[in-house]
């Protein structure tokens, strides 16, 4: 087994596709329970790379090269599972989830609640999410709204290279299924991860910026835009608290609704389609939590209702800054 | 080379079974199958297959019999309950007795079986509780038994997805090093089922330790096998690149030496083997159906000629190996544990409801437990009111 | 071909199964290239013999016994409705769509907008819905919030026998995809159906009962329900507006809207878990709409996120009337 | 009977190209392959096959050798704009030059073809420009082409999922009387896909007027073969119940002979058949792939030995059919439509970004006639505020 990792500094500037892959390695040498699965994970190391390397030190038996066939990848991680592994599988882009989509809400959401807990279902679905890298269709969806719509399944989105290294073994060490959220377009984003650290609790939100005037939500790639709106709204003399939502099944609101009380405004913003997107429910929940602080209705930033358009015209779909900061003003003008 | 289709269409009418309208009707005595395993004829005669030799003890036998004999009178009384409104609804296994025992007592300790919902007959063999297959179709919950501690997976509804968990769960097997195999259960229609046939792929690509034991009872609800396959199921598996036998369901016999024979080879490393046991439904697919809107009933009276109890009955009999008073004794053994599962049944109490919160995670989520808390402050609240 | 239909007066008392069984059977004799296709549909006439004696009189090529494949039924569809036919597809339950959703949602969704609207994909796919019956695992589900989130797909709920009759027609006649639910608990709910009628349009909601405190919004097996709630209500002095919306994608609010403007106050009630159920994305649009009018939030009542219990557990799950009825209480007191 | 465990394992020993490490890498010289159909050699002879007998005009024979030529010089062209950053990403047809044109030349009026992602050559040979082509790997729509009025589906790229529409489409064909068929086209690695299994059962079951055609080229991007099938993959179709049959998709006679005879069957209305064509993908997956990563440059140099232009090159220039002149002049027709296709792809017009919102319903919703409006103000808003 390799010790590629002990030898560096705890400390390194680290890609979120890089962090992915230590967050991975280190994972493995952990626990020999986990493996990895999926297309193209093992002698290629992924068609992000994301796996580089992990077969070659820790066999093709810990990271499987699978038949082409997303329903058979995770019907099979389940067997895995039951038979105490804990199978982490990738999903090679977000629109190729749909054929293994019985098996996740049939089976892996509902085993363990079917036994009563007898058995456990610890498996990670990786999957590489959201637009804006000029694909040709179904390699640039968000479908996260679908699974956490669905009970019995946990559901993150990271956002940086911190969260990608330590999210990515929490997931792992969860003993209920995730479904883990790759922010695709960012996996090139960097930033210094102190692998000595002690990590924050996975399905927990966080204020990445504080501000009075609005809170936007975001999560995965939005994140960043949130952040670049927030900058220049304060140009504006305009205070965004910004929040990386993290988990987005459960949700973590307490922070938002204790934000949300104090600026009286709320925006969210992600990829999918706007109608029953993420923001639907934390709109709703938001409304009911802080109904009387509530200075506007929470308003929605996201796709709109059409299928993923040709990369052509994904700058027009997909949120940007200025859109977050169209929302922010009509939040301020309500 | 050049394209199979003459040797196809020969096979098919060589093998002959779906000449009339009616799977098997055409063709009452199993023999006149030529690709068939059998060991024990309609009329309780035992042949030999040299490729399937059996060695089985009396004992084992006179055993074969009591557990088929027991299953299918739970199997009655649960179509009782049923109708008297104790359970929602039940799956009768009904004709299927030799398939499910031959093949579950093929099963050795360490192996894993991945059930549909209608195998109460590989669970009795497991050693399951039948109280916990009652309570999942009183629907109390979906089955009280630890499938991993019984070696016998839940029962899966959602048709075929079983069989990849049973591929992976080989997977696992072959990477603990362990000699084990497992045991994955469908119907003839699962066959059509994309995911079964990922199964199969992915089975036969890793070489994994598992057998497909396909129950062709000819019928998927009203759907006769002809609009899933027009060719005997058990080739199938060629053309993912493994073996595939076809043994006659009804002999449980047969049904033993098969599977015994597919497990071992699977444990020994040599990869999946797919079985299609060709046998009836005898009654409806479950009692919400009505099968006699699809078929007539002179099928199923020529399949009572191959009823597997009465075929193992006779041989006893015929052989010396049992007597009246043995059968006798399987009577009343069944009669008891029919009135142990009426009992067990009825008195069976609700789940509180809480319950539906409970297991939905290995950790709960502060959402789930602020549901839960809501959800019970309501119920006394109303509890409260009604006082 | 039948002509059954035509001897009969035109107004006659109809179950829901009977109103979708004219129904279709007026469809077919419409148009030769309705075609029927699914699981036991045939011989059979379906689980629930809503296609009872269909294919004895326009036979076996036009009311199609399928093989058992989800995907392979749905996706079939789609070469038919290529080739200018009008599918018209059968999901025996629930809980056995997921197995065609990869179909669903990456094909029957989105082709119109692939080919820029050259294919139509004139398809309608049936599902029986919802819980209530003491069924096994599966056979209780409601995920209209997994298609009413997918752009692309048009998704209808009835409620009664008079738009089971007419909804599955025009369901059938709409030149776009329409899942269509129908209120498996409800089958047996009988109305006089007046079969020479003018029809109400397909996508629009309807307010079946005219009220002053609370706007209840409900559909399908819940629309009993909300009216069940209402009547009690009434009893105790509290006036509820109750609609039945039909149409779940595209939501018809203005109807809703205005209704809220007057009474301040919205309950939305169904049978899929609360979060990201259809309820969240009502709450997160009415309160735009309606900010300044509402003096509650909008509440929301649904099966818990939980997976859909055993059977001797759903009546706790299920929303009735009674919890309709509470929610109606705590909008009242905010 | 028996297992057939010991027949297929004979079976693959004699097939015997599964035996190296890199699928076909072994055996060079393709005649050594004992069921696969020939009718050119990699050295350009003529052989004849007495199943598959083909009349072939020599205009016909030059025609192939233009088409070929033409569509590789597109395929490079092709990647060189997405180099150079004219396209998002290409998938190149490299060395399947003669499968693709074999197969869509196969087809008549009338006829169907749904083709994956990377069936350039079929689609050339449908008739759809280029630049329809060009229009969706640069991000412009999800090309522009009328499928059914080509008589050739859009591109498919969720893999599998255009088997059953193929299927789907053939039932209908079968409905309307007539005398059409389908032909679907998949990779090696679609056939693991659940979907394409159920492909293969709907169109047994309704005996449907649809050809599968599998361009094997050896890879799933990284993935070679043997992770989806240990038996070459046209023995897949027996096991549903039709014939499947092996051809070197490097031949296009060999290509074009077997696929009109399948066309032919199936429009007969004697049922599906699956062919195999045995290539190579010379080139990456796509543009965005390292192929150098997971195989040896040696096993492409051995592909080039069977290159299916060089071979049709070698067999016309051999029998005289064509001379020098006639190759140059097939040149400069490429190089005449690689300007066309360079210039209309970078001359490419941006489509106006309300386009996202107008197809997405053949009856568009008030909800997204609102949400279009919202953005127009919007853009609109912000171009007034660029101002
Ligand atoms: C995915 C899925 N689709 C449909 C059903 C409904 N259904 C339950 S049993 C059954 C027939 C199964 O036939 P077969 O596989 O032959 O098994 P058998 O019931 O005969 O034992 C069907 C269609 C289901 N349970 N799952
Ligand atoms: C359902 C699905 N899963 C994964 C992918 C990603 N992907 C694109 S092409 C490809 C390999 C396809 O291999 P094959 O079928 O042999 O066709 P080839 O590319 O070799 O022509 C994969 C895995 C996809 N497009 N669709
Ligand atoms: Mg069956
Ligand atoms: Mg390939």
């Amino acid at each position: 087994m390799s010790t590629e990792l002990l030898d560096l500094p705890a400390t390194r500037t680290l890609t979120i596709g890089k962090a992915l892959n230590d967050g991975l390695r280190r994972a493995m040498e952990d626990d020999p329970k986990v493996v990895l699965m999926g297309e193209d994970i093992g002698r290629l190391g992924g068609v992000f790379r994301i796996t580089d390397g992990l077969q070659k030190d820790f066999g093709e038996d810990r990271v499987v090269d699978t038949p082409l066939a997303e329903a058979g990848i995770v019907g099979t991680a389940v067997g895995l599972a039951m038979r105490g592994y804990r199978p982490v599988v990738e999903i090679q882009f977000d629109g190729f989830v749909f054929p293994a989509y019985n098996q996740i809400v049939t089976q892996v959401a509902k085993l363990h609640a079917r036994s009563r807990g007898a058995v456990p279902m610890p498996i990670v679905i990786r999957i590489p999410f959201g637009g804006g890298i000029g694909a040709v269709e179904h390699h640039s969806e968000s479908p996260e709204a679908y699974f956490a719509h669905t009970p019995g399944l946990k559901v993150v989105a990271v956002s940086n290279p911190v969260d990608a290294y330590w999210g990515i073994q929490q997931a792992i060490a969860c003993p209920d299924p995730v479904i883990f959220l790759e922010p695709k377009r960012r996996y090139w984003d960097k930033a210094p991860v102190d692998t000595s650290a002690t990590p924050e609790p996975l399905f927990g939100a966080r204020i990445v910026r504080g501000g009075d005037d609005v809170t936007v939500l975001a999560y995965g790639p939005m994140v960043k835009t949130a952040l670049q709106a927030a900058e220049v709204a304060a140009g504006e003399g305009r205070s965004l608290e910004v929040v990386d939502l993290r988990t987005l099944s459960p949700l973590d609101l307490d922070p938002v609704v204790d934000s949300v009380r104090r600026t009286g405004r709320c925006v969210v913003v992600h990829e999918a389609p706007v109608t029953l997107g993420l923001g639907a429910e934390i709109a709703a929940r938001v409304t009911e939590a802080c109904f009387h602080s509530l200075e506007a209705p929470v308003l929605r930033v996201g796709g709109y209702d059409v299928p993923y358009p040709p990369s052509k015209l994904e700058e027009a779909y997909l949120p940007d800054l200025d859109r977050v900061l169209d929302a922010v003003d009509r939040a301020m003008e309500f | 080379m050049t394209a199979v289709r003459n040797e196809t269409e020969i096979d098919i009418g060589e093998a002959g079974e779906f000449a009339g309208p009616v799977p098997g009707a055409g063709a009452p005595h199993l023999p006149q199958q030529p690709d068939l395993v059998q060991l024990l004829t309609p009329e309780g005669e035992r042949v030999e297959n040299a490729e399937y030799p059996l060695e089985v003890s009396d004992e084992e036998l006179r055993g074969f019999y009591r557990d088929m004999a027991l299953v299918r009178r739970w199997d009655a009384e649960a179509t009782a309950l049923q109708r008297q409104g104790e359970l929602g609804i039940w799956a009768s296994l009904l004709g299927q007795e030799a398939a499910q025992l031959g093949a579950g007592r093929a099963l050795e300790d360490g192996d894993m079986a991945f059930p549909t919902y209608r195998e109460h007959g590989v669970a009795w063999a497991r050693g399951v509780d039948p109280l916990h297959v009652m309570s999942l179709f009183r629907g109390v919950d979906n089955g009280g038994w630890n499938p991993v501690q019984r070696g016998f997976g839940l029962y899966t509804i959602v048709i075929g997805a079983q069989c990849l968990h049973a591929t992976g769960y080989a997977m696992g097997v072959q990477r603990d090093g362990a000699e084990s195999a497992v045991l994955a259960f469908l119907g003839d229609g699962a066959t059509s089922q994309g995911e079964v046939n990922e199964a199969m792929v992915f089975a036969a690509s890793f070489a994994a330790p598992v057998v497909f034991f396909c129950q062709n009872n000819q019928y998927a609800i009203s759907v006769p096998l002809e609009r899933q396959s027009k060719v005997p199921l058990y080739r199938r598996a060629a053309g993912f690149g493994f073996p595939g036998v076809r043994v006659d369901g009804n002999d449980v016999l047969a049904v033993l030496a098969v599977t015994r024979a597919a497990l071992r080879a699977a444990r020994e490393g040599q990869g999946p083997t797919f079985i299609e046991a060709f046998t009836y439904r005898m009654g409806a697919h479950t009692t919400s159906d009505d099968p006699t809107r699809y078929r007539l009933a002179g099928e199923v009276e020529e399949w009572k000629l191959r009823d597997p109890i009465a075929r193992l009955k006779a041989y006893l009999s015929r052989s010396g190996l049992a007597d009246a008073a043995f059968f006798e004794g399987v009577d009343a053994a069944a009669d008891e544990l029919a009135v142990r599962i009426r009992r067990g049944t009825v008195e069976m109490p609700d789940p509180p409801p809480t319950a539906m919160f409970d297991a939905v995670h290995a950790e709960q989520t502060p959402h789930l437990a602020a549901q839960r808390a809501q959800f019970e402050a309501y119920q006394a609240g109303f509890e409260g009111g009604a006082e």
